[in-house]
């Protein structure tokens, strides 16, 4: 029972980071009808947001101390943040410790600015262009973005650590009596991505500007007719779909340290579970998102790798083949969406 | 089977059939005017560098390309001769090889064994590559071993760890100087004895590949010895990210030792789960939980940070050794490129000087010749102390190091320090050891 | 010619002459100029080239025709390889029995896949594609082992049953006793040309393929084909099935695919489970929209794009960027070298992602586009003469 | 007993009663137009013919044998043609590329492996698509790319890509909307045409009476999913209940 909760917790950490990255899949290609390749280096973008925040912040001068020699035998030099001689030691260590949170603030003008030139600069050419191009220019791009990331970063991943308070276990079954201990910060991912699936969904059910765009989403050409000007809002969306993707990027980097290719490692996944949940539906992307993570999870448990071997390196394409058979068009895709 | 001694008379066979048609032919694969593939004629010879260059593995495969540089440098009389001033064998004069001038070709292996042949086949073909040396996985190292041998040119094995480079799929023509999984196990138990003790319940988390369960064999058998239990081995997907579903099922197993038959990428992120997991607090059958990783490297442990602290395992070199070898190459290595060598960057310029002086000896860059002074050639002066380079699977023995994650590090590259030295003969195997068993070495190709 | 029209049949003799001359033309530069970095005349490039071309083609069947857009053909690629590797095993070195063989399975799993992924369209059967062949890969890698030895990659072992070995038989693949691995080089000058047997074999196999997939796309089938991507509820309405035109079209080009996966392993006895991964699945996709989604000759022509790029950019180093460019003064020289490194050695990557923009951005057709734009600009140059003399005449009317 | 027949057919859509115990008889080589406001379900009964839409209710039957649960291909080489609302062609072919298909159709069945030919050399085939062309004015454009052509040129294509199979029954869906009217006239009097030189009979839904008047000679009206009438087109002017369903509609 306990290992059942164990795994249905992490099935839905990781169904967090598909559902936010399926999110701004859904999105763009809802809104734009873009079908986008470069939304995994997004994602990979917004976690070195927070590699670089922290880098920033444990910029450091360099003293000798003599008394200990560095490998070659030299005086070494003894690095200290300048945020520790700025703030006095324990705020300057404190503002490095807590780097990954100060990141998302960091990195919502940059993301937005990112989607937003991204859209404006190339996306923008290629609406009227047919899918296979969209996905042409959109992987050259992804493969720029993350060669670009790999030049100045190298291709080893680096450690991006949680705050210390955050960081250890804590005892989430203690409310049902039972001892089912589960790591801080994967809860307080789990917890970010719902306030932000709830913020996104309810961004676009409670305001104006959410239900033009909704509606433009249902038939762009009649509210193009208003005369309202959805190509902007439209962009608009382009730059929160980034951001969602990398907060996403952003609050996983403790989790696993990044590197220049782990938005290729999830660009897969997360088209199977934007297509399994149906293309073009926010509800069934996020559904598929957490769907497949806990399925995963599941999947790979020694009693069920033991009773099916090999169970867990496929099961996330045997489920969607499964659905997509039993069901057309994913768990909730609308008709005549993505389907020529 | 003999069939490998009727090889050459077919393929000579055709060859001149094929030939016999135009006028002026040399023939690749048989030519009476070469004596062996890619025979240097001018005043130089050709050296082919075939490491990761893109994918995860691309800053080791980086560090190596350093190190050839470093030691094609010192080959031809460059900087300050490195462990050329420290290696036993004297030949090596700073004038090239056998007076030829040392050049080199680059290639990008990918991290994929067709990627890699498609690239050592390009140095042997297009730029007359005579030896091709590199690699970061087992996979690769396997793959390209084969090539060399097939196409008549000597490999000098980069980081490659599995059993098999040197076992079941050994060949002639390659040359392993790293270390592999039977001697991490070796190396490893009688630290983790005195560390842990005997009664320990052990759980093994694999990468599920070919390089994983070799490594896995190979420690639970040495941990086993030692009187543990082995609780369970678990494979993990090669493209798992987050390892969090097979750390879960850890908390309540009732092991007290977590082993992680990972690497690279796979290592960074199972290590760093198991952390977080809360599993170093962890007290399980009144024993504090441990975890152990066997195949250990400076880059892992950097990409693991924090994580890696007051966790053992094994490791080929680390430049933290005091001996005189170690200190020259680091201090060459790192006068050049400001930083220190791993333990990748030290195997490749041990293989290229090992190469240079076997073709020294041999007097001539003939892959049999070249083989023949390899085979059972005993050396020191390379950092790892005493060592042979074993005949009957040309895999190198010598000292294995036990490390562990530094507590209180002094730099961004003072991960981990050395806690045992474990002894050549400790680590050294039958030749036949069932592990290794199923392979045939061959005799030597030289191609032509 | 052999039920060609015209401008097919020059097509075709273009393509012969191309691919008999490869030698030459991928070799202009002498072998010890600088520039000979740049020659793609060795044998395993030009092997590549045509392989991956009958990759190309085969997928362009499915694609370029009908329209379905398939994310999963690496799968046939590498279902190829290991049949003709494990009849290596099993029989000898002779290419005779795999390849046959190869193209048999790619086809029976083509029609497996293709059955079930064929009952949806658009991207809902490129990711039902997709999780095929990811699931052959992962599986492959790992479980599968047995058959397919895994990480490694398949290969020929020495206490392998090979039955049928002869005494004198040579032991790496061949044709009849025609070692692929042979080649006879001829110095012409500075030159030197490389004419490899395994060369020679895919490419004939290249143009027989090539030839196959002109007649396709002319024949009433390959018209069928179009119409289902033109508009396939007028098909359906016009009294025709468009299940198995499909699937026939999926099936052809999943048996294009073993035969380039079968002559993989024929120019090199290894099958590594790599070929099945998203990534080749991938390439091949790149390949043809690059080279001309539809067109006869484009998906060729993306193929040796691809492959260029891989295999000669990447063994660009600083030490050869600084052979180029030692004629400049040193502080020139380290400036350009420091600019074009990015671009070269490990960032090949980058470079074949830039030229992925550019073309698709300026070419919407591809490099074939490019060439008749060319084409259409040298024509013009010659008839704006022309036009410009009717201009200047019709005043004077 | 027409060549159609429609028994009490019957379609939800959720809560919509989209069809609802419709009869309809069409006769062999008649015209018969099938009327009635929007919404009255004249699209939904024509979709139940083809085999898009299966009935909940009822049966259809043509020649004596039952369409339902066959595929709209399989109903198509039963002898039943279907023209679209918006032509549907072909749009990436040539005009002659557009007419061979149904040519082939018509030959070869719903599918035939026919990969090696050249299809310029199925003499048979090309001739017959150049001679429909022939027939239908439209010769000078077989090279032509179908989709630059004028809205009339692709219904008279796709009109000619019907009649190339020679169907026996031609279903028509609101041909001349959205029409100029002299595109409008030139229809009517292709299809006048065809009516009387073919032996082939016509089923009609249309909005415009004048269509409607010139061409049936048997009309039937919908109106909110049932027939309400069937009759001769001059019974059909004068009737109140027509007009009522008609006025009630646009009042």
């Amino acid at each position: 029972m306990d290992a059942l909760i164990l795994q249905i917790l992490n099935g839905l950490d990781k169904g967090s980071a598909y559902a936010l990255i399926a999110l701004g899949l859904t999105l763009i290609f809802g809104t734009l009808g873009v079908v986008n390749f470069a939304h995994g280096a997004i994602f990979m973008i917004g976690a070195f947001c927070a590699v670089t925040l922290s880098k920033i912040l444990n910029l450091s001068y360099e003293t000798i101390d003599p008394n200990q020699t560095d490998f070659l035998g030299n005086p070494l030099k003894v690095k200290t943040p300048y945020v520790e001689s700025w703030f006095g030691p324990e705020i300057g260590a404190s503002l490095i410790d807590w780097a990954v949170p100060l990141a998302i603030i960091f990195s919502i003008p940059i993301m937005l600015a990112v989607g937003y030139i991204m859209e404006r600069g190339l996306i923008k050419h290629f609406y009227k262009r047919e899918h296979a191009d969209q996905i042409l220019v959109t992987f050259g791009l992804a493969i720029v973005l993350q060669e670009i990331i790999k030049y100045f970063y190298g291709a080893n991943p680096i450690q991006t650590p949680s705050p210390d308070a955050l960081s250890g276990v804590a005892n989430v079954g203690a409310v049902f009596g039972m001892d089912i201990v589960y790591p801080v910060w994967r809860i307080v991912y789990f917890c970010f991505a719902a306030v932000i699936i709830a913020a996104v969904f309810s961004f676009l059910q409670f305001t104006t500007f959410g239900m033009v765009v909704r509606a433009g989403m249902a038939d762009r050409e009649t509210v193009g007719l208003l005369g309202i000007d959805i190509d902007r809002r439209f962009t608009i969306m382009f730059g929160i779909a980034a951001a969602v993707a990398g907060l996403a990027g952003v609050m996983y980097t403790p989790i696993n340290s990044p590197n220049y290719h782990m938005g290729m490692d999830f660009l897969v996944l997360s088209f199977v579970v934007v297509v399994v949940g149906g293309m073009g539906s926010l509800p069934g992307a996020v559904l598929a998102g957490f769907m497949l993570g806990i399925l995963e999870s599941f999947a790979s448990m020694n009693a069920i790798k033991s009773l099916i071997p090999g169970i867990d390196q496929i099961i996330i394409y045997v489920v969607a083949i499964i659905i997509l058979l039993t069901r057309p068009r994913g768990l909730m895709g609308r008709k005549g969406v993505m389907e020529e | 089977m003999s069939k490998s001694t009727m090889t050459r008379r077919g393929v000579l066979k055709t060859g001149a059939v094929a030939g016999a048609g135009v006028a002026l032919p040399t023939i690749f694969t048989a030519s009476s005017a070469a004596a062996y593939t890619n025979e240097p004629t001018g005043g130089s010879v050709t050296l082919g560098f075939n490491v990761p260059q893109t994918g995860p593995y691309a800053d080791e495969g980086a560090d190596e390309l350093r190190a050839y540089e470093l030691a094609v440098e010192h080959l031809n009389g460059g900087g300050d001769g490195g462990m050329m001033n420290t290696f036993s064998s004297k030949e090596l004069q700073g004038n090239g090889i056998l007076g030829k001038k040392v050049e080199f070709v680059t290639g990008d292996t990918q991290t994929k064994s067709d990627a890699a042949r498609a690239s050592a086949k390009s140095m042997i073909e297009k730029d007359g590559a005579v030896m091709i040396t590199g690699g970061s996985s087992s996979g690769v190292a396997i793959a390209v071993q084969g090539l060399c041998q097939e196409a008549g040119v000597i490999f000098m094995a980069g980081l490659t760890h599995s059993n098999d480079t040197t076992g079941k799929d050994k060949k002639a023509n390659g040359f392993r100087h790293f270390f592999n999984g039977y001697m991490s196990g070796a190396a490893l138990a009688p630290v983790l004895k005195n560390l842990y003790g005997t009664d320990r319940n052990a759980y093994h988390l694999t990468a599920d590949y070919t390089w994983g369960w070799t490594q896995e064999e190979s420690i639970a058998a040495a941990t086993e010895a030692l009187g543990w239990n082995t609780v369970n081995k678990v494979r993990t997907p090669l493209a798992a990210t987050d390892f969090s579903s097979y750390i879960a099922p850890v908390l309540n197993s009732g092991a007290d030792v977590l082993v992680l038959n990972h690497y690279g990428g796979n290592m960074v992120n199972s290590l760093t789960n198991a952390v977080q997991f809360g599993l170093r607090e962890k007290i399980v059958n009144g024993k504090q939980f441990e975890i152990v990783v066997p195949l250990y490297s400076r880059l892992m442990a950097k990409g693991a940070g924090e994580n890696v602290k007051g966790i053992h395992g094994s490791t080929n070199w680390h430049w933290s050794l005091q001996d005189d070898a170690s200190k020259a190459f680091v201090k060459s290595f790192g006068t050049k490129y400001g930083f220190p060598p791993s333990q990748a960057a030290h195997t490749v310029y041990c293989q290229t000087l090992l190469y240079a002086d076997a073709c020294q000896r041999a007097g001539t860059f003939n892959p049999c010749g070249v083989a023949e002074a390899l085979e059972g050639y005993e050396f020191d002066g390379l950092g790892n102390g005493k060592t042979l380079y074993r005949a009957e699977d040309h895999q190198c023995f010598k000292d294995v190091l036990v490390v562990r994650g530094k507590e209180n590090p002094t730099s961004e590259f003072d991960l981990l320090e050395v806690v045992e030295v474990t002894p050549a003969a400790q680590v050294t195997y039958a030749p036949d050891h069932p592990m290794f068993a199923g392979g045939e070495l061959g005799s030597c190709n030289p191609g032509a | 010619m052999l039920g060609l029209n015209k401008k097919d049949t020059s097509l075709m003799i273009v393509v012969i002459i191309l691919t008999m001359f490869a030698p030459f033309i991928l070799n202009p530069f002498p072998v010890d100029s600088a520039m000979a970095q740049f020659n793609a005349g060795y044998p395993d490039l030009m092997q590549r080239f045509v392989i991956f071309g009958i990759f190309a083609i085969g997928f362009n069947i499915l694609f370029g025709l009908t329209g379905y857009l398939s994310f999963g053909h690496a799968a046939f690629l590498g279902i190829g390889s290991y049949s003709v590797v494990w009849m290596y095993k099993l029989l000898d070195y002779n290419v005779i029995y795999g390849l046959p063989l190869a193209v048999l399975t790619a086809g029976i799993f083509a029609v497996a896949i293709g059955y079930v992924s064929l009952r949806r369209s658009g991207i809902y059967f490129s990711i039902l594609t997709l999780a095929f062949a990811q699931m052959s890969f992962n599986l492959a890698y790992s479980v599968l082992t047995p058959i397919t030895n895994g990480e490694t990659g398949l290969q020929v072992y020495n206490n392998d049953p090979q039955v049928l070995l002869g005494a004198n038989e040579a032991t790496s693949p061949h044709l009849f006793g025609i070692v692929m691995n042979n080649s006879f080089k001829l110095d012409v000058g500075a030159w030197q040309f490389t004419f490899n047997n395994g060369y020679y074999f895919c490419a004939l196999v290249m143009l027989l393929v090539f030839y196959l997939s002109i007649r396709i796309f002319r024949s009433p089938f390959g018209l069928m084909l179009r119409a289902v991507k033109s508009n396939q509820n007028r098909l359906s309405y016009t009294g025709l099935n468009p299940r198995p035109y499909t699937l026939a079209a999926f099936v052809i080009s999943g048996m294009y695919a073993g035969l380039a996966g079968g002559l993989m392993a024929s120019m090199d006895p290894l099958a590594g489970a790599e070929r099945m991964q998203w990534t080749a699945s991938g390439e091949v996709v790149l390949m043809t929209i690059l080279g001309g989604t539809g067109t006869l000759i484009g998906p060729v022509l993306g193929a040796g794009f691809i492959k260029y790029f891989e295999n000669i950019f990447s063994k660009i180093n600083d030490t050869i960027l600084h052979q180029w460019f030692s004629f400049l003064p040193d502080g020139l020289e380290d400036a350009v070298v420091f600019i074009i490194h990015p671009f070269i050695g490990k960032g090949w990557h980058l470079t074949l992602g830039i030229l992925f923009m550019l073309v698709v951005i300026f070419l919407p057709g591809g490099l074939v586009e490019g060439g008749q734009r060319i084409g259409k600009w040298i024509k013009s140059r010659g008839k704006s003469e022309d036009s410009d003399s009717g201009a200047t005449t019709e005043p004077a009317e | 007993m027409g060549i159609l027949e429609v028994k009490d057919v019957g379609k939800r859509f959720g809560g919509l009663q989209a069809l609802g115990d419709v009869n309809l008889s069409v006769k062999e080589n008649s015209v018969h137009a099938i009327i009635g406001p929007n919404g009255a379900g004249k699209s939904t009964l024509l979709n139940c013919l083809v085999g898009k839409l299966i009935p909940d209710t009822g049966s259809v039957m043509f020649d004596g044998q039952s369409v339902l649960g066959r595929t709209p291909y399989e109903i198509n080489q039963m002898g039943i043609s279907r023209v679209f609302q918006t032509p549907e062609i072909f749009s990436d072919l040539t005009v002659l590329e557009n007419m061979m298909i149904p040519c082939f159709a018509k030959r070869d069945g719903a599918f035939r492996m026919h990969a090696i030919e050249n299809m310029m050399s199925e003499a048979e085939i090309v001739d017959k698509a150049e001679h429909m062309l022939e027939e239908m004015n439209m010769a000078d454009k077989a090279g032509m790319h179908s989709a630059s052509m004028s809205r009339g040129d692709k219904r008279r294509l796709e009109i000619a890509m019907c009649l190339a199979q020679e169907p026996r029954l031609l279903l028509l869906d609101e041909p001349t909307a959205g029409m100029a009217r002299a595109d409008t006239n030139n229809t009517i009097d292709l299809l006048k045409q065809i009516s009387d030189e073919r032996d082939i009979t016509i089923a009609i839904i249309e909005h415009d009476m004048h269509v409607v008047f010139s061409l049936a000679n048997r009309i039937t009206v919908l109106a909110q999913g049932t027939p309400l009438v069937e009759d001769d087109p001059e019974n059909i002017r004068g009737n109140p209940k027509v007009r009522e369903a008609y006025l009630g509609e646009t009042a």
